[in-house]
């Protein structure tokens, strides 16, 4: 694996991994976060009839260059009355929150940034760390919009953890492992055999699997909406109600590390179950570079797959926000413990006994 | 005397160079603050809507006004909500930009001889960048504004250039 | 545990907020999510129109008439040169009265599209916005084919109206008429019948029949209450009774009657009966010459007059003083807007924050004609 | 129902005050006295042949009919003369229409407010005091509602100068 080899070539362990693990960082988060706002931009006006962003660049394609180069040029402000440490860290606490979770997933077969065993546990645990940051953002601008937004988001992602966490454990019961690099192997490379049709198992168990695993994975892509508040959960920061929600008081490049994250945020959810249900880098009609015979084209074609099936689902993500309303702090409670953990608990159940056949 | 001030008081080409990409970044993601005030507002939510598109400029509504760098005073400005858009105008980071749209931003418009309570023209209170006449103003003549205003910033330079 | 101390929070939604429709400020009181109390605070946008009226003509005035309620405002023309017309008893030809029923019923389309459009970022959901104004370019579009302009006309004199329809003007509005009926379905997919949209709008903000008369609101927030109460048919005016459609009141389908997806609801079926309105008049439409009536010198005898139309916003009321001179003494207007706005606090007391939002979207005000 | 028939009516209830039924163009109005005002709009909107159940419109009017003395900048000065509040009346029920005036003296303007009896009467009465300073007394909250709180003088008042400066910004061209 790529990061052992680091680790030889530079003698230190430590380093070697570290750089392994940065890797992702620059080659993939940034280019994609700033082509997820623009891809963004251009669906939303794809949908409402509108043209999008076409005049910056070929085909408006240098448009979320342009805003990160003007975001740097603007004035820092930091409010008098705000609580200047707190105000200064939390952008960057949810930067660390959303990054730190890259380091777990499996880009390739040769690649992953650190391979260890509780992938899916360090990954879940690690992104519900930026809620410390959206609080400390909330409390620190010293704006009632911002505490109500930082109020309402963490309400909202501390209690949508347990559906998600629930209709991961049903999966990762029938799974076995918790480490993302053997999850993508187990599904070989055919998409019948990824987890959500059942995964590599044989007769009755398999087809009994469907249906239950379908279940988790919608129970999953919904909590995991309401984790990255996008609609219809974005309550945190509802334009229309409460301004700007916990990021009102930020200019400058403190407000663009926020934009980041979401993006960043949005990729590191779908990966997670394109990697538990959708076959993690596994391609869905085996590889071109083993018909060819060429096998180094086999790990790219790896990244490629898991790439294009992350950027689908965040694609969806972005589809959902344009279409639905937005719901209000109460009802998005009862959605959380009288609909999705009910559900997912009776799921666990129902997997449960299916591995016991 | 900043660091830019002294040694480059003439341009030359490492900072036209760098002039024009900052001057270009800024001039293409202008941020709209979401500030209606009266009918020219509809006519900017016309201009925002799929007809005539703003996004094709890069120009977002951004709901408070730390994010936004462009405000667009569209509608009468009264002097009970004068003191309210000076505070406004305050509170957005620094380079920041004004359109004032409709005769009634620019000089007072229909209510400058018996409106009591309207202020004759927005730029006694902020200093704005570029004005739209019209009451209210075509979408068109907003984008008009708006590349006038693109036009202005293209020609700022970080550097003090010797008068 | 000692009890934790609470306390209340004044959340101001300031006169720049993204949903206030314009230059309101809220005053809300809150303990935590719920509303305690809400005063609205006006007089943003007071443009001194009344004083105006008193230094002007009588045709001078019909361009301030436009900037009052600025999202309907062939309506305000409609009501003001009306109000003259009746003072000065003026007959206008037959041409004139289908014009101006043609078009006020258009304005009511492009209004409502406007409340619906913006009701539903309030709610949340931004994309039906742009499908509803791109459906009110294209009345805009009719609307400049004839007198020129986008928003504001000046388009209704007293004694006519100031420029006859173009040819193309009748086979092009009965080519929209024909498409709007296609894009008011895929609103109400898109929107009126969503899960979550009437999660958020049904059983909130429930206003009863009799506080709503007691408190004197008209137009889509009454009807919206299952009052079956519109000017055109209860206080007719104008040549209403010549078509037939029927007055839309709010059932309480989705919830009870009164909340706020009945008033939504009474807008969107509001925009087929206009509809058909416009149909039936664009087919009995006479020929005629529409200046003929229009006075040299618009001089009323001394005396004072109230008269009120059903403008899309509710009963827009013109009592105008006249002293014999050319300018009008006194000129006073009963904003809909201005009275709907007052039930604000009776219908949000004891909801969320939310709540007032989608209150506040579905009471459908216009800040011009608050505070005048 | 005809307005002479409620005039009758009225008269018969109120039958020792003095009123007086003005014929003008736009329906007759009854001139009130501005003592007797809440007892009748009570009276107006329980009767059940009336049943006024909604009003429509309160306006202020300043008559101006008081003599008008020249001051020296060229305004003009209005002493004595009457204020007005004119109340459009209408009965949802029997579908009539009544509209009453109140004239009040120029220098105090002082009338019972009808709140309670219509609630639509609240920010049409404050608009009322804000434009004309007429005093609506009994009023729960009888403040500025469309200028703001410091502001001098009446606008709508015929003899109304506007003030040179605002909080520092020029008001007059």
């Amino acid at each position: 694996m790529i990061p052992d080899k680091l680790a030889e070539f530079f003698g230190v362990n430590f380093l070697g991994y570290l750089i392994a693990a940065a890797l992702p960082l620059f080659l993939w988060i940034l280019p994609y976060a700033l082509y997820a706002v623009y891809a963004e931009r251009k669906i939303s006006a794809f949908m409402q009839d509108r043209i999008g962003p076409n005049r910056v660049g070929p085909k408006g394609l240098f448009q979320t260059i342009a805003d990160i180069l003007k975001l740097i040029q603007k004035e820092d402000i930091v409010p008098s009355s705000a609580d200047k440490p707190l105000f200064i860290a939390a952008p960057y606490v949810i930067f660390t929150g959303t990054f730190a979770a890259f380091a777990a997933l499996p880009f390739s077969s040769i690649y992953i940034g650190s391979n260890i065993n509780l992938g899916v546990f360090y990954i879940l645990a690690i992104s519900s760390f930026s809620v410390v940051g959206i609080l400390m953002a909330g409390w620190a601008g010293n704006n009632k919009y911002s505490l109500y937004g930082a109020m309402r988001s963490v309400a909202q992602i501390v209690s949508y953890e347990v559906p998600a966490l629930l209709a991961i454990v049903s999966a990762v019961m029938v799974i076995g492992t918790l480490n993302l690099n053997e999850i993508s192997e187990m599904q070989t490379a055919r998409f019948w055999n990824w987890w959500i049709f059942g995964g590599p198992l044989q007769g009755i168990q398999k087809f009994l699997l469907i249906i239950p695993m379908i279940i988790a994975f919608i129970i999953f892509f919904i909590a995991s909406l309401a984790e990255v508040n996008r609609t219809p959960f974005d309550i945190p920061e509802a334009e229309s109600e409460l301004v700007a929600g916990f990021h009102t008081e930020y200019t400058g490049m403190k407000f663009a590390m926020f934009f980041l994250a979401e993006y960043g945020n949005m990729f590191v959810v779908s990966a997670i179950s394109v990697s538990i249900f959708f076959g993690g880098w596994q391609s869905p009609f085996g590889y071109l570079g083993n018909s060819l015979g060429i096998s180094w084209l086999v790990p790219f074609e790896q990244v490629f797959w898991f790439l294009f099936k992350g950027s689908f689902l965040v694609l969806i993500q972005m589809w959902l926000r344009w279409t639905l309303p937005r719901l209000r702090v109460d009802q998005l409670m009862t959605v959380c413990w009288k609909y999705l953990t009910p559900y997912a608990f009776v799921n666990l159940v129902l997997i449960g006994i299916i591995t016991l056949i | 005397m900043g660091i830019l001030d002294k040694e480059f008081t003439e341009s030359n080409i490492v900072i036209t160079k760098f002039d024009d990409l900052m001057n270009w970044a800024r001039l293409s993601s202008l941020w709209q603050m979401t500030f209606g005030l009266a009918c020219c507002a509809i006519e900017m939510m016309a201009t925002s809507a799929s007809h005539y598109d703003f996004d094709r400029f890069g120009v977002i509504p951004r709901p408070s006004p730390r994010q936004a760098d462009i405000i667009i005073i569209s509608g009468t400005v009264t002097l009970k909500m004068a003191l309210r858009i000076k505070r406004l105008y305050e509170q957005m980071p620094e380079p920041k930009y004004i359109i004032s749209m409709g005769s009634c931003a620019n000089c007072g418009g229909p209510y400058w001889n018996h409106g009591y309570h309207v202020l004759k023209g927005v730029d006694r209170i902020i200093p704005v960048d570029v004005y739209v006449p019209g009451c209210p103003p075509r979408p068109e003549a907003l984008l008009e504004g708006l590349l006038k205003l693109q036009e202005k910033i293209r020609n700022q330079s970080l550097v003090k250039k010797p008068v | 545990m000692a009890e934790l101390k609470t306390d209340q929070i004044v959340l101001n939604m300031g006169p720049q907020h993204p949903s206030t429709h314009g230059v309101l400020r809220l005053e809300v009181v809150l303990d935590g999510e719920v509303v305690v109390d809400v005063t609205p605070h006006i007089g943003y946008l007071h443009r001194c129109f009344e004083k105006h009226a008193e230094a002007m003509t009588y045709p001078q005035v019909i361009p301030y008439t436009d900037r009052m309620d600025y999202l309907s405002s062939m309506y305000n023309n409609f009501g003001y040169v009306e109000a003259v017309e009746r003072l000065m008893n003026i007959e206008v030809p037959e041409r004139v009265k289908y014009i101006r029923v043609i078009m006020g019923e258009l304005q009511r389309i492009a209004n409502h599209l406007v409340a619906v459009g913006t009701f539903g970022i309030d709610i949340g959901a931004f994309t039906p916005f742009l499908y509803c104004f791109r459906d009110r370019e294209r009345i805009l579009d009719l609307f400049e084919m004839t007198c020129g302009a986008r928003l504001l006309y000046n388009y209704m004199w007293v004694g006519g109206v100031s420029h006859d329809l173009p040819p193309n003007f009748i086979p092009k509005a009965k080519e929209f008429l024909k498409d709007f009926k296609k894009s008011i379905k895929e609103l109400n997919d898109l929107l009126s019948y969503n899960k979550i949209f009437i999660e958020r709008t049904a059983n909130i903000g429930i206003l009863p029949a009799d506080t709503a008369i007691n408190y004197g609101c008209s137009g889509p927030v009454l009807r919206g209450s299952g009052v079956e109460w519109d000017l055109r048919k209860n206080d007719p005016y104008s040549i209403y009774d010549r078509f037939e459609w029927e007055v839309v009141t709010g059932k309480g389908e989705m919830g009870t009657v009164g909340d706020c997806w009945d008033r939504y609801m009474v807008r969107v079926r509001e925009m087929e009966q206009s509809c058909r309105i416009v149909e039936q008049a664009l087919e009995q439409i006479p020929d005629g010459d529409v200046t003929s009536a229009i006075p040299k010198r618009v001089k009323p005898p001394a005396g004072e007059i109230y008269f009120r139309v059903e403008s899309p916003k509710g009963e827009l009321g013109y009592h105008i003083i006249s002293d014999g001179s050319l300018n009008p003494f006194r000129v006073k207007v009963r904003a809909p807007s201005f009275v709907n706005l007052q039930i604000l606090p009776v219908i949000s007391r004891g909801y969320l924050v939310a709540d007032i939002i989608a209150n506040l979207g579905s009471l459908d005000i216009v800040l011009g004609e608050i505070d005048r | 129902m005809t307005v002479q028939e409620i005039f009758e009516i009225i008269k018969e209830k109120f039958n020792q005050e003095q009123f007086e039924l003005k014929p003008n163009i736009g329906g007759e109005i009854l001139i009130v006295p501005a003592k007797i005002l809440r007892e009748l709009c009570f009276f107006l909107r329980d009767d059940e042949r009336l049943s006024f159940d909604t009003l429509m419109n309160l306006s202020g009017v300043d008559l101006a009919d008081g003599e008008k003395k020249k001051l020296e900048d060229g305004t003009i000065e209005i002493v004595g003369g009457h204020l007005a509040t004119v109340y459009h009346l209408y009965s949802m029920k029997h579908n009539h229409k009544l509209t009453l005036k109140v004239l009040l003296p120029r220098e105090n303007p002082v009338v019972p407010s009808i709140e309670r009896v219509w609630r639509a009467a609240d920010w049409h009465e404050r608009e009322a005091y804000d434009m004309f300073g007429i005093i609506f007394e009994g009023h729960h909250n009888l403040k500025r509602i469309l200028l703001p709180d410091d502001w001098e003088g009446y606008p709508l008042r015929k003899d109304y100068k506007v003030q040179e400066f605002y909080q520092g910004m020029k008001v007059p061209y």
